[in-house]
């Protein structure tokens, strides 16, 4: 399958937009987009993890594939990002103290993020070459942050609004999360020709 | 409730005091992305069920010889381990079913739920509770898969396990098979069963406040 | 006291005047702007048309009023706001739409559109959309299915689809259509022609309202006209349309200038689909759109390039409606962007 | 700016002026009230001290505290006769202050009986100032903010111009219309002192041009003088408030939280250099002022020359107030505070008395955003964003993201939100809020 | 708890854990290849009616065949079916295209002598459940390819207007994925074409 990087990232961003169209990275989605500070430094933390991971697990599989042990994939990929969290962690309490005290709780939630470790997987089942794989790390990434924002900041705006308290909460997360992939619903078929 | 005095059962405080899905919200991704049919969310509930017996069980073993800084990187490899496990097992059961779940079960291993029953319960209690509480909460997770399923097949195909419910002029909304109508499905049974406890929790109030009110504010 | 007789003070906050406009008066306003509109419909499609309006209206305003009342508040009917949104939502739906689904719409639109939210003021989407993308996600069958303008009984007899059995599927209507259907006139809306079978319409005809298209969208002088008539009395902002509809010209002309052979013109963007009745009507939901001045001409030029966008490079013939929800999901990113610059500030500064 | 010819205001609102039942009525004298009430604090600043005692005769014109440090101007006798007693009087705040009782002789005239000529072209500035400052003169456009301490400004602040407010935007009242028409050539004589007192060369009426009359009349007075420029702005609330008419005329902005003089001016009310005009060159005290009586429930509106220390129940009675529940607002009715008591007086920061109907009681809507507010708010804050924070108690948000601080309450949202919504009342307590929780930290 | 200890645990625990993988992976590995087959056997039959046994071939970027042997593979794949008798009953392939939603990929059958288009069926897609998605159910759709002409390039058309046997009369309201599928087979087959064409006999042999 030989796809255009455009197309790739369309695609990723916003036609199969990982959190509101494929579902992946729901936990962090709906647990840390009630503020918009949160929301935005989560997504580009998770942002960086994926790209750095998604560029290791490429090198990994080759590697993998040469040996003949492709069953060993899932746990490869699980502990290189593990390890780049944890290294990310290190890289940003040493340089930047500031910025590792408002990141430092959610660092560790990225690993048991499911959209970083379907970057890789996705990749791989994909068969993209390297130049592909960084594009598609890169944007569907980019899609996660994009989508994390949007929703916190609709959320934020229904902070001043007067909620019963039935609805607060999860639920109406839910909703604004719905309403938010059907208007993504209007990207589909883009790029699609016709 | 603060007035329980005994320990609950490991197994129904998974399946429903507790609930993976409706109450603690965690596992969202196979809860949102896998429950389009009844089917597959049977299936994929299952599946997570099996992970978090087995993980939970290997890690309540080993859980003293766990050195503390490594105990995060220590489960998820047993869980990714017992995931690869179950991948394996579920492609040689049934190809089609492995199909339909995608990418889903390799994704168990960072399924949320998995690694906090592992710290919550498995690293602290012995071998057969904590197998327990991996059956109950993956039961539990089950339960919700299947609740979200059946709403989704029932109006975004008409069918139910496959079998068609209203005859063939039917007219389905085609949404609750989409993105969004994972979402609103979810929301749905989230609202009824807020409804539900708020409900449940009025008259709890209302009860106790008429026998010992000295006891609730303790 | 002698003299004085004034023996009752009242002691209020300044200040002691107020301006002329109202909530109420707004909405109740917008709801006869949209009337001629109605009007329109109705002659063009008849009685279809006329169930339909009456069906989204009914079911928006019954809805709010039950639901209000089973929360235990006062209803909140009297603002006209729920009529705004059944309106609206009739006259975004094809004429022969199914009536049980039109009432769906209606009940999705007000209970989570509107009321999960908090009510008027609260929702981040608009209601109407809402309502729609729940039905068009549903049933993308049924919101395709036009029909012809102008059918000789349309004042005697229902489209076929109009009455379907409640959760049944509508019945097939294309030998009900080639048998009413009046020269020139087809069902299909001149974007699906353009799109998929790249039959080019000639855009002033359907200025004037002869195409085919959803029961409220066609008539682009009327939608202008009433657009106007909201501006004028200050009850409308006129920048959103204004910019939203020259978002979508210039996007549109970009593309033609591209590739003529495969986008159409500007004109023929602006006269076709639900644009004009998006922009004027739906976009400018005082509600879900940004409120400083800059931020409403990024939010109107943003609908307007997202509606081109997906009309061009998209699956969908028709893009107003995904464009209008992304941009109120935009709109508090919008606003936070946009602050205006305080008098006296010593440099502009962003709130982010 | 200059569009039309006219320099205007973008911002801001068209009001119904409402000002045509006065605007056209002389200015006449009130009859001395039985007794006289004088705060001693009418101005921004300290309380003036009370030199007479009580029984002491005083004669009008004559001093009866004087300034307590530099940022405090004396009191005169408003009319001669005795003083009764020296006590709390009710304010128009609400609170109690100390205020000198005077009963007026029946037979007392008008007549100003105290003072000496004075040649200001003879004086230093410093003596300027000075002279200013016994003369008892405030900011007459309500501020009361007294005028010798603008005429010093703040270390290492250079003045190049003086700014004279003849804009008088709010709805109703015609004081500053009526001053301009009947004394433009005490309005110049003032300006002309403190452009002395300043070291200025140039100062800038700016007046409505809603009220031709009075630009003819300054223009014919100060046929002669090309220093002073009349400026005619278009019409618009808030178009007298000090940043507005800073900006219009000049096309300087205030900053956030200083004064004219960081941009080089100074501002000065049209009725305030009027009073300086007219009582520096004879040493005489500020003791009386123009007041507008006005409002739908007025049967005599009109401008009155009212005595300082004036009750309202008096000047009701002398305009002839008939309606039987009403709100009486002191000042316009955009930002004039509504008043619970007849027996207040009338201070020196009074600039109109309006008795308005009662109005009916109008339903509270929810915030559409309908961004009416943001496009009238002269500062360009956003209020609509504040008012919903406000409503959710979130006030250091308000002040620390959204410039709570620089509302100068002009009211313009309330006025327009189509919703009702209290906004100017909510910032207020907004603000009361975080200096609340500023003092406990 | 000093770092030696730490890593000798964790070398202990990855090993355990690289064995236990590996067990399974024995075990079910077998098990895993037969399902592997059956599906694809199954899928097969359906293409290619009366079917027996089959060769499958891998087309090597030089666009040459080579028997495959088992186990994964990432090129694509030739099938060429058989009856009882070794009769080339047609051969089966595998492509891909652009979807209204993600990518269709789909299997076809085609007879080299004929040169139509004998079978067609979905593998996976996410196209719109109920519209879209009915290029893979909906019979009147499937029966345009019991015997598509392939020797002019195959279009899709909109529904009811098919004229020509190379045409494929489209879903109603699902244009998108209807043309998704005409794109599909023409490219396939204008890619595929000369290499079956020159590996003709070898394909009738089946080595």
């Amino acid at each position: 399958m030989n796809e255009s990087l455009g197309h790739i990232f369309v695609d990723s961003f916003l036609i199969n937009n990982f959190v509101l169209c494929v579902f992946l990275g729901m936990c962090s989605f709906l647990g840390l987009s009630a503020k918009f500070s949160t929301a935005w430094r989560m997504g580009v933390s998770v942002m960086f993890v994926i790209t750095v991971s998604g560029i290791l697990s490429y090198g990994m599989n080759i590697v993998l594939v040469m040996l003949h042990v492709e069953y060993l994939r899932l746990i490869v990929y699980i502990v290189i990002i593990a390890a780049t969290v944890q290294l990310t962690e290190m890289f940003i309490k040493k340089n930047s103290p500031a910025l590792f005290r408002e990141l430092g709780v959610y660092l560790p939630l990225i690993t048991t993020n499911c959209a970083v470790l379907a970057v890789p997987l996705f990749q791989t089942a994909r068969n993209y070459n390297f130049v592909q794989s960084t594009v598609f790390a890169l944007s569907a990434s980019g899609g996660y942050c994009m989508a994390m924002c949007l929703l916190a900041l609709v959320r934020e705006r229904t902070e001043l609004s007067d909620i019963s308290s039935l609805a607060r909460g999860t639920a109406l997360t839910l909703v604004l999360a719905s309403v938010l992939s059907m208007a993504f619903m209007g990207f589909a078929g883009m790029g699609g020709g016709g | 409730m603060s007035t329980t005095t005994t320990p609950p059962n490991p197994f129904l405080n998974g399946l429903w005091r507790q609930n993976p899905t409706f109450v603690q919200i965690l596992g969202m991704c196979p809860t949102l992305a896998i429950t389009n049919s009844v089917r597959n969310a049977i299936a994929m509930g299952l599946a997570t069920a099996f992970v978090l017996v087995i993980s939970n069980g290997l890690i309540a073993a080993i859980r003293k010889h766990v050195p503390k800084q490594v105990r995060i990187a220590t489960y998820i490899a047993i869980i990714a381990t017992a995931v690869t496990v179950t991948d394996y097992l579920v492609k040689a059961i049934s190809i089609p079913v492995y199909k339909a779940l995608g990418p889903f079960i390799p994704l168990i291993v960072a399924n949320c739920l998995v690694l906090e029953r592992a710290e919550a319960f498995a690293a602290k209690k012995p071998v057969i509770p904590s197998m327990m509480d991996g059956a109950g909460m993956g039961l539990g997770f089950a339960f919700g898969l299947t609740c979200l399923g059946t709403v989704r097949e029932v109006l975004g195909a008409g069918t139910f396990l496959s079998i068609p419910l209203f005859g063939p002029n039917f007219e389905p909304w085609v949404l609750f098979l989409l993105p969004p109508g994972g979402f609103i499905s979810l929301a749905i049974w989230l609202l009824v069963f807020a409804t539900f406890r708020e409900r449940k929790q009025r008259q709890l109030q209302a009860g106790l406040t008429e026998i010992q009110p000295a006891e609730v504010r303790s | 006291m002698s003299g004085v007789t004034t023996t009752i003070i009242e002691v209020r906050t300044s200040p002691h005047l107020h301006g002329p406009l109202s909530v109420d008066m707004i909405m109740r306003n917008v709801v006869y702007a949209m009337l001629p509109l109605a009007a329109f419909s109705v002659w063009q499609f008849g009685l279809s048309a006329l169930v339909l309006l009456a069906t989204t209206t009914a079911g928006c305003v019954l809805a709010e009023h039950i639901l209000c009342r089973a929360n235990g508040n006062a209803s909140t009917v009297n603002d006209y706001s729920a009529a705004i949104t059944g309106l609206l939502l009739g006259l975004t739906l094809p004429p022969g739409f199914p009536l049980w689904m039109a009432l769906l719409g209606s009940l999705v639109a007000i209970a989570p559109g509107k009321l999960l939210f908090g009510g008027l003021g609260s929702n981040v989407f608009n209601p109407a959309l809402v309502g729609r993308a729940f039905l068009q996600a549903a049933f993308p069958v049924a919101i395709t299915t036009y029909t012809p303008t102008l059918a000789k009984a349309r004042f005697a007899e229902f489209v076929p689809t109009t009455w379907t059995m409640p959760l049944m599927k509508p019945p097939p209507i294309a030998d009900w259509i080639s048998q009413v259907r009046v020269d020139g006139f087809t069902g299909a809306t001149p974007l699906v022609l353009q799109k998929f079978d790249h039959i080019y319409t000639d855009p002033w005809p359907m200025f004037w309202g002869q195409r085919a298209g959803s029961s409220g969208e066609i008539p682009g002088f009327l939608i202008l006209l009433c657009g106007a008539y909201l501006v004028f009395r200050h009850m409308m902002d006129w920048r959103i349309p204004v910019a939203m509809l020259s978002g979508a010209v210039a996007a549109a002309a970009g593309f033609h200038l591209l590739d003529p052979a495969r986008y159409p013109d500007p004109l023929f963007m602006l006269f076709t689909g639900g644009l004009l009745l998006g922009a004027t009507f739906m976009a400018t939901d005082p509600v879900a759109s940004p409120v400083t001045p800059r931020g409403m001409w990024i939010y109107g030029v943003l609908m307007g390039v997202l509606t081109i966008l997906i009309r061009n490079l998209g699956g969908l013939a028709e893009g107003v409606m995904c464009a209008i929800l992304l941009g109120n999901a935009l709109s508090p990113l919008i606003d936070r962007l946009t602050p205006p610059r305080p008098y006296g500030a010593r440099k502009p500064e962003g709130a982010i | 700016m200059n569009l039309f010819g006219t320099k205007r205001l973008w911002r801001g609102v068209h009001v119904p002026e409402n000002k045509e039942q006065t605007a056209h009525l002389p200015i006449r004298r009130l009859p001395f009230p039985p007794l006289l009430v004088v705060p001693l604090l009418q101005h921004a600043g300290k309380p003036a001290k009370a030199i007479v005692r009580e029984g002491q005769e005083v004669v009008r014109g004559e001093p009866i505290a004087e300034a307590d440090g530099f940022m405090s101007v004396p009191m005169h006798a408003p009319a001669t006769g005795r003083v009764e007693r020296i006590a709390p009087a009710p304010s128009a705040r609400g609170e109690l202050t100390m205020a000198i009782y005077i009963k007026p002789y029946p037979s007392a005239s008008q007549e100003v009986l105290y003072g000496s000529d004075q040649d200001i072209t003879q004086m230093s500035p410093a003596e300027v100032i000075a002279a200013v400052q016994a003369t008892g003169v405030v900011g007459l456009g309500g501020a009361a903010f007294p005028t010798h301490v603008k005429l010093k400004p703040p270390q290492g602040r250079h003045i190049d111009t003086v700014v004279v407010n003849g804009c008088e935007c709010e709805p109703y009242l015609t004081t500053d219309h009526r001053v301009m028409v009947e004394y433009p050539k005490q309005v110049l004589h003032g300006t002309r002192v403190v452009m002395r007192a300043l070291g200025v060369e140039r100062a800038v009426i700016g007046v409505e041009d809603n009220k031709p009359d009075a630009i003819a009349a300054l223009r014919k007075a100060n046929a002669d003088r090309p220093d002073i420029t009349i400026e005619a702005v278009a019409a618009k609330y808030p178009q007298g408030a000090e940043k507005m008419l800073v900006k219009v005329l000049l096309g300087r902005e205030i900053p956030t939280g200083g004064l004219p003089a960081d941009v080089g001016l100074a501002v000065f009310n049209v009725a305030t250099l009027a009073q300086i005009g007219e009582l520096l060159p004879h040493r005489h005290g500020l003791i009386e002022r123009v007041v507008t009586v006005t409002g739908p429930a007025v049967s005599k509106p009109g401008n009155y020359l009212i005595p300082l220390g004036t009750p309202l129940r008096w000047v009701l009675e002398q305009a002839g107030c008939t309606d039987q529940a009403a709100s009486i607002i002191l000042g316009g009715p955009m930002m004039g505070p509504a008043v619970g008591s007849f027996d207040i007086p009338l201070t020196k920061g009074v600039t109109g008395v309006l008795v308005m109907p009662a109005k009916k009681a109008e339903t509270i809507y929810p915030c559409i955003h309908c961004a009416a507010c943001v496009d009238v708010c002269p500062l360009h804050l956003d209020p609509s964003h504040l008012g919903l924070l406000a409503r959710k108690d979130r006030y250091e948000e308000m002040e620390e993201i959204y410039h709570l601080n620089d509302c100068f309450e002009c009211a313009c949202c309330s006025y327009v939100c189509p919703a009702h919504i209290p906004l100017v009342q909510y910032f207020r307590v907004a603000k009361q809020m975080n200096r609340e929780r500023k003092a406990r930290a | 708890m000093n770092s030696v200890v730490m890593i000798r645990f964790l070398g202990v625990l990855s090993l355990i854990c690289g064995m236990l993988i590996v067990g399974v992976n024995i075990v079910t590995h077998g098990r895993i290849q037969i399902n592997q087959e059956t599906i694809l056997r199954e899928s097969l039959i359906q293409l290619l009616p009366g079917m027996d046994h089959q060769t499958v071939y891998v087309i090597e970027p030089s666009g040459e065949l080579a028997v495959h042997t088992g186990g994964e593979t990432t090129a694509k794949r030739l099938f060429a079916g058989y009856d009882k008798g070794g009769k080339l009953l047609g051969v089966v392939l595998e492509a891909n295209e652009r979807g209204y939603a993600d990518i269709i990929s789909a299997m076809y059958a085609y007879s080299p002598s004929a040169k139509t288009v004998t079978g067609f069926t979905v593998v996976e897609m996410r196209e719109t459940p109920g519209l879209g998605n009915k290029i893979g159910t909906d019979p009147d759709f499937l029966a345009n390819f019991k015997a598509l002409d392939a020797s002019h390039p195959i279009t899709a058309v909109k529904h009811g207007t098919k004229k020509n046997p190379w045409e494929i009369d489209a879903i109603s309201g699902a244009t998108i994925s209807s043309r998704a599928v005409g794109r599909l087979l023409a490219n396939s087959i204008r890619e595929m074409e000369p290499v079956i064409q020159r590996n003709k006999e070898r394909i009738e042999r089946g080595n």
